[in-house]
């Protein structure tokens, strides 16, 4: 069966979802956008509360149900996710950013955790307060190349703890999980420099930690509610259970561990795509109406040849936005019938950084003097939108993975 | 509850579409595009998969109901064996769909099961007409009620299987409103044009008709009376051309995947150089992007969903696209190979810039 | 004779403005941008330089004669220090050229010698209207004659330097045609708004200003009585933000050719990358080839070639695009360092896509 | 000084060519496209006729003047050969391929032949008959990769003769240099197969050398009145001196050989590109005339959301097209002028490609149903437009070229 009908709960979801979005992200989005650095913390706790109550303890997916529960309703946690993702950006997408409840680090632990250690480290989000969590991959001098990692983990024989040392940018959220919340930095970091991809490990590495500072916010170009961390661990001891993943994985020198990162990746990348859709949706839908206030309206269903060129950049905005929306849902879909997606997840991505890009910066254009105004959100989207093409794999790195994919290519063949 | 994957009966009639497409229609292509046309037989084999039929509810001669998801999952791969093959094959839906789609209870029991059931016979239909900025929604082609009559005046193009043709559905403007009309070939003032010369599709016999006072029964419009939507029946023509689109771009892609892993050039595969394998994952991301808004868009069809014409409107524009940047990439891929008659991919080229300029040729 | 060289004369023009944006201008050109704008001083010795000064004759208290490409060639040098910069810089020129280029022989001799002879003063223009479709051709401000003055009514928008500023060239709709109006900072009626916050240069102080009613003698009127032709004016106006969008999309490809020659990914330079290579490779061509137009566009000014205001319009629609491409991908070459503000090229990518926005800020 | 003039003899030229443009090519331009392999006699006679009058004995740049006329005029060979491509394209780019005089073989001979061997080779050109001259480079089983040319170049020292073996397609012309006319093919071996670029020369075969024989006419998507031969060579034998270059380059093995080969290109592609912008200047041209029958006109100066479709498409197309030009017009001046042009003839050949095939490509889209008709230019055109992208380096080459050019990378640092 091929169906495009959106599962009823996620339905229902949406109409809170657009709620917030409308009440408690756009009337506020433009002040924090200009106050960078200030924490939206009404959001964040209205969240935090409207998440404990539904029972939503993370963004990560809910945990398997039983069987019975199973046959009843097939899973649709990542395609909520997505759908709420999606519903966040639109609002706002730096906001989104920092929701509490774990983001990318929550993924990791859930994605690569042993039942114990997601007992562990999840738990938290349900808590009295608001609790963040972030994923530590990116170095000063390496930005794709994850196999170039330099911060190390040496196993203290005596005291049985992993030994951390190096340095992280890009944190999303580093600064929250680590200075403002009970919350944890999932760090990844080599136990053999030799070994590249085979020797890279995710530790987990909680607030409050000693040898762990946050140096540096960055200053950015758009998302600016959302912190990016600078990290330098020195020294930083973590117990030896903080290392994920099953011991028996932990020892052998293969890449697995790296490999069950990717995985991360493949559920977290449509993911990010969503995000940009949402970007890309809600401009779009500013641009038609305040179109539509100049009584223009689209005239689908004529030829191109007789249509108005800003018809025509409408109608190519909703080709390309609708279909990054469906790669999205085929995408997490897959994920949530655990079917394996590389492919899918990194066709989402590139195609939503490529539209969502494309959307806001034509956006822009349209508007003339108004699109470059910071009186109305075009000139936000345009620079909220281009870090969907650059975090969590940039568009090149995605195209590399969709091309090894079709190619039916190991890594080595195609670089 | 969304999901990805033909229901059994459609995977079923997937492969045997494909296996026709491969077996058959691959084979004979490129001499069918050259001048050879393709023979009765293969025609007849290709209709005999029953992707019409399947579309047809049984009491009208069929064996299934109508799906617009289940036509373009055949088309695509129809196409994928050959474009002028693909329509060829389904000319007899231009005029059975419509009737179905937008036709009286009466016009569908007269017309549909002595053509659903019988073998493939040219029923045909002339939306087309000779101007740059042709819009079936704004034809030029009249119809005029005179009496118990309708008149129709006006100039068509590209109307497969023409000559020798025994009824048309002739669009028109009744009033400023695109209407269909059923014409059989034998009336008056209905004249063959030459065969015409196209870009691609050369392999499809169409031609120019002129229709100069052409007088049909009140009763032969379709819908009757009171007429119909033509909503339906474009949307049809818009997927069917944009499954075309998916069928021709699937073929470039894979070929020159398949050639650039094949090829080597400064001691490695062609297909390991970046600036081709991101051309590559480009292609194949672009064709997934419009298969699923195409999809979408017959599902829509399919569950009388509001926003159904509109996004098949947008699935066709963005085939147009997809189309001609896939199938351009392809030819470059093949660089010199690809320019030559020798290899299939200029021919794809040629096909894949004509889903932009022939909506009204395909319907599912 | 095609030649593409620049004369002696330019290229010592060239020289000391890329001096003065690479040794005056970038060192602070974050900062102005994050909010502590350009000091007088540097503006003073950027407008020093002479780049207006040389483009006016010395009856007018210039040193050289009007050519529009030696201005293309002086602003994209000062554009690639840094386009709010560029602006500022030039602002007097906004106040100043359309009188060289429109005015009457008394125009001239009044405003031009009081105003190219000494320090920058705040002289500038207001072109812009807040409507999506802003179009200098047709513009919602309006000029009527009562008697011997003319009556202005209107909202503009980011007029640079309005605040202090001491005079303004109005442009308004007069009986449907844009003219340019002479009017004195001090008159009755005019409102300066508060201060615009942009997508990009910010570093650049621009107001909205309001007129009502504001009452100017005829002699005001650009060129005199009869009016002037607007297209020279516009024309000017065209080549000045084509000339920004080259510097900026220069300083943006030297920018990121330098990152991905300099860092490393997976064992080999990012510039090693095909992907990364192409992506250059096309900003380069892309760049040169609207340099070209930009230039010959400019060379038609100064030959009064007939077509020059059209190759001027086509030279502006390219460089926007050509803007946005080259920057964007500048960004998307730096990766996260592209996004982040100790880096210069996300700053670059916002002012870039300002050339589409902004037509009227700037000339030469 | 920076001037777009064009010079005053090239326009007086260029009246001439537009004449027969419009009544040589254009009146049988379908026909030959409808009848492959016919050769156009009458316009190849009229063209050796008429530039035998006019002195121009082939395409290749007229020799040196003295340097007293130097002075008078500077020199604009390969201006004017760009603006007589960008013409006899705009009529009938596949009918100036077999424009008699030498085409690229010729200009091979002239960019790195003897001065005794232009003397020879050169001459023919002027005689009573139309001769050709064709390149022969590609190989079946590499296309851009000149590097791995198997065809060998042996030298017998009993006759002292070079006899060559191998196998070449995609030789423009080749038919009408071998077999239609007392041409000859300069043909690319290696005299060390195992020395790579080092080991490749040019050699002058002769029609009627023995060993060499046609062995197929392509069938092609466009250009089809141009003829693209494969050649066998068994056994080829040519005189030692038809080994094209200087004895003491010939014998060292460097790499001096082959970089002389690309000089030629630097002088050739911006003149391919010339071709590409006068294939995309007729169908603008058509496309903007059939408009103004449907009283369509194009409202230059309207900011862009303002426009139709149509208008947008059409303006795009003109900054396309003229920018296009000016890159060529800049490459083959550099090459006048004796300046080092590799850059800008890449960036003139990739950017005419491009240009040349979106334009062609959006024309048929845009004329919709008459767009595809074989009534219409715009289907041929979209058909001969794509080998511009193809031949004489793909666009991937042209990119590799300028990317090094920009980047200052030797080839062994970006491939």
């Amino acid at each position: 069966m091929i169906d495009f009908s959106t599962p009823k709960p996620i339905e229902k979801q949406m109409v809170a979802l657009q709620t917030v979005a409308e009440n408690m992200m756009r009337p506020v989005s433009r002040y924090f956008d200009e106050h960078e650095h200030e924490v939206p913390w009404d959001y964040i706790n209205f969240m935090h509360m409207a998440m404990r109550q539904t029972g939503a303890g993370s963004l990560a997916p809910k945990e398997k149900k039983s069987s019975d529960e199973k046959k009843k309703y097939p899973p649709i946690g990542y395609q909520s996710l997505a759908f709420m993702l999606e519903m966040l950006s639109w609002g706002d997408v730096g906001m989104y950013l920092v929701t509490p409840g774990g983001g990318l680090g929550a993924a990791a632990v859930e994605a690569a955790g042993t039942p114990e250690q997601k007992a562990k480290f999840l738990a938290r989000f349900k808590g009295e307060k608001p609790t963040f969590a972030a994923m530590a991959m990116t170095e000063p001098h390496c930005g794709s190349d994850t196999s170039a990692i330099r911060t190390t983990a040496v196993l203290d024989p005596e005291t049985n703890e992993w030994v951390l040392n190096g340095e992280k940018i890009f944190v999303t959220a580093g600064h929250k999980a680590l200075e403002l919340s009970d919350g944890f930095v999932v760090v990844w970091a080599t136990i053999d420099p030799e070994a590249g991809h085979a020797g890279m490990r995710p530790f987990v590495v909680e607030a409050g930690t000693s040898g762990v500072k946050v140096t540096k916010l960055e200053h950015k170009m758009g998302i600016r509610v959302s912190d990016t961390a600078a990290i330098v661990l020195q020294d930083a001891r973590v117990p030896y259970d903080h290392i994920l993943g099953s011991p028996e994985v932990i020892k052998k020198k293969t890449t697995k561990g790296f490999k069950r990162a990717m995985a991360t990746f493949d559920a977290t990348r449509p993911l990010v795509a969503a995000t940009g859709v949402g970007v890309a949706r809600a401009t779009l839908e500013l641009l038609k109406e305040m179109l539509a206030q100049e009584g223009i309206e689209i005239r689908y269903g004529l030829p191109r040849n007789k249509l108005t060129a800003i018809e025509r950049e409408i109608i190519d905005m909703e080709v390309m936005l609708r279909s990054a929306w469906l790669l999205v849902i085929k995408a997490v879909w897959m994920a949530d019938n655990r079917k394996h997606n590389p492919l899918e997840a990194s066709m989402s991505k590139l195609r939503a950084g490529d539209v969502v890009t494309k959307i806001t910066q034509r956006a822009v254009e349209l508007m003339g003097p108004l699109g470059y105004s910071r009186q109305y959100f075009f000139e936000k989207w345009f620079r909220d939108a281009k870090i969907t093409d650059i975090y969590e794999g940039t568009g090149q790195i995605n195209r590399l993975v969709v091309a090894r994919n079709v190619l039916g290519y190991r890594g080595s063949q195609l670089r | 509850m969304y999901a990805f994957e033909p229901s059994e009966e459609q995977q079923m009639l997937i492969d045997v579409v494909k296996r026709f497409a491969e077996n058959d229609v691959r084979p004979v292509a490129r001499d069918a595009e050259e001048g050879d046309d393709y023979s009765p037989d293969l025609i007849e084999k290709g209709w005999e998969l029953g992707v019409l039929q399947a579309s047809v509810p049984e009491e009208y001669g069929g064996f299934g109901d109508y799906s617009a998801l289940t036509g373009v999952l055949a088309m695509e791969e129809l196409a994928w064996g050959d474009m002028a093959a693909a329509m060829a094959v389904m000319t007899p839906s231009l005029f059975a769909l419509p009737i179905l789609l937008a036709g009286n209870e009466d016009q569908k029991q007269s017309y549909l099961p002595p053509l659903v059931e019988a073998e493939w016979q040219p029923y045909t239909a002339a939306l087309i007409e000779p101007h740059f900025d042709f819009d079936p929604g704004d034809l030029r082609t009249t119809a005029v009620q005179e009496g118990d009559t309708y008149v129709i005046n006006g100039e068509k193009i590209y109307v497969p299987f023409a000559e020798g043709a025994e009824a048309f559905i002739v669009y028109a403007s009744l009033d400023g409103q695109t209407q269909g009309f059923i014409v059989p070939a034998e009336l008056e003032g209905i004249t063959i044009g030459e065969r015409s010369k196209l870009l691609g599709i050369n392999a499809l016999p169409n031609y120019s008709v002129t229709f100069e006072g052409v007088r049909i029964p009140a009763g032969n419009r379709l819908g009757g009376p009171e007429g119909h939507d033509f909503a339906p029946v474009i949307t049809s023509a818009r997927l069917g051309m944009a499954a075309i689109g998916l069928g021709v771009a699937k073929a470039a892609f894979e070929y020159s995947r398949d050639y650039a892993k094949e090829r080597e050039v400064f001691g490695v595969k062609v297909a390991q150089k970046q600036a081709i394998a991101f051309m590559l994952a480009e292609m194949a991301t672009e064709i997934e992007a419009i298969r699923l808004l195409t999809w979408e868009a017959a599902w829509m069809v399919d569950n009388d969903h509001p926003e159904a014409f509109k996004q098949a409107y947008l699935a066709y524009t963005g085939a147009m696209d997809m189309a001609m940047m896939v199938t351009d990439r392809a030819v470059q891929i093949l660089g010199g190979h690809g320019y030559i008659r020798e290899y299939p991919v200029e021919m794809w080229m040629r096909n894949g810039r004509g889903i932009a300029n022939l909506l009204g040729m395909a319907m599912i």
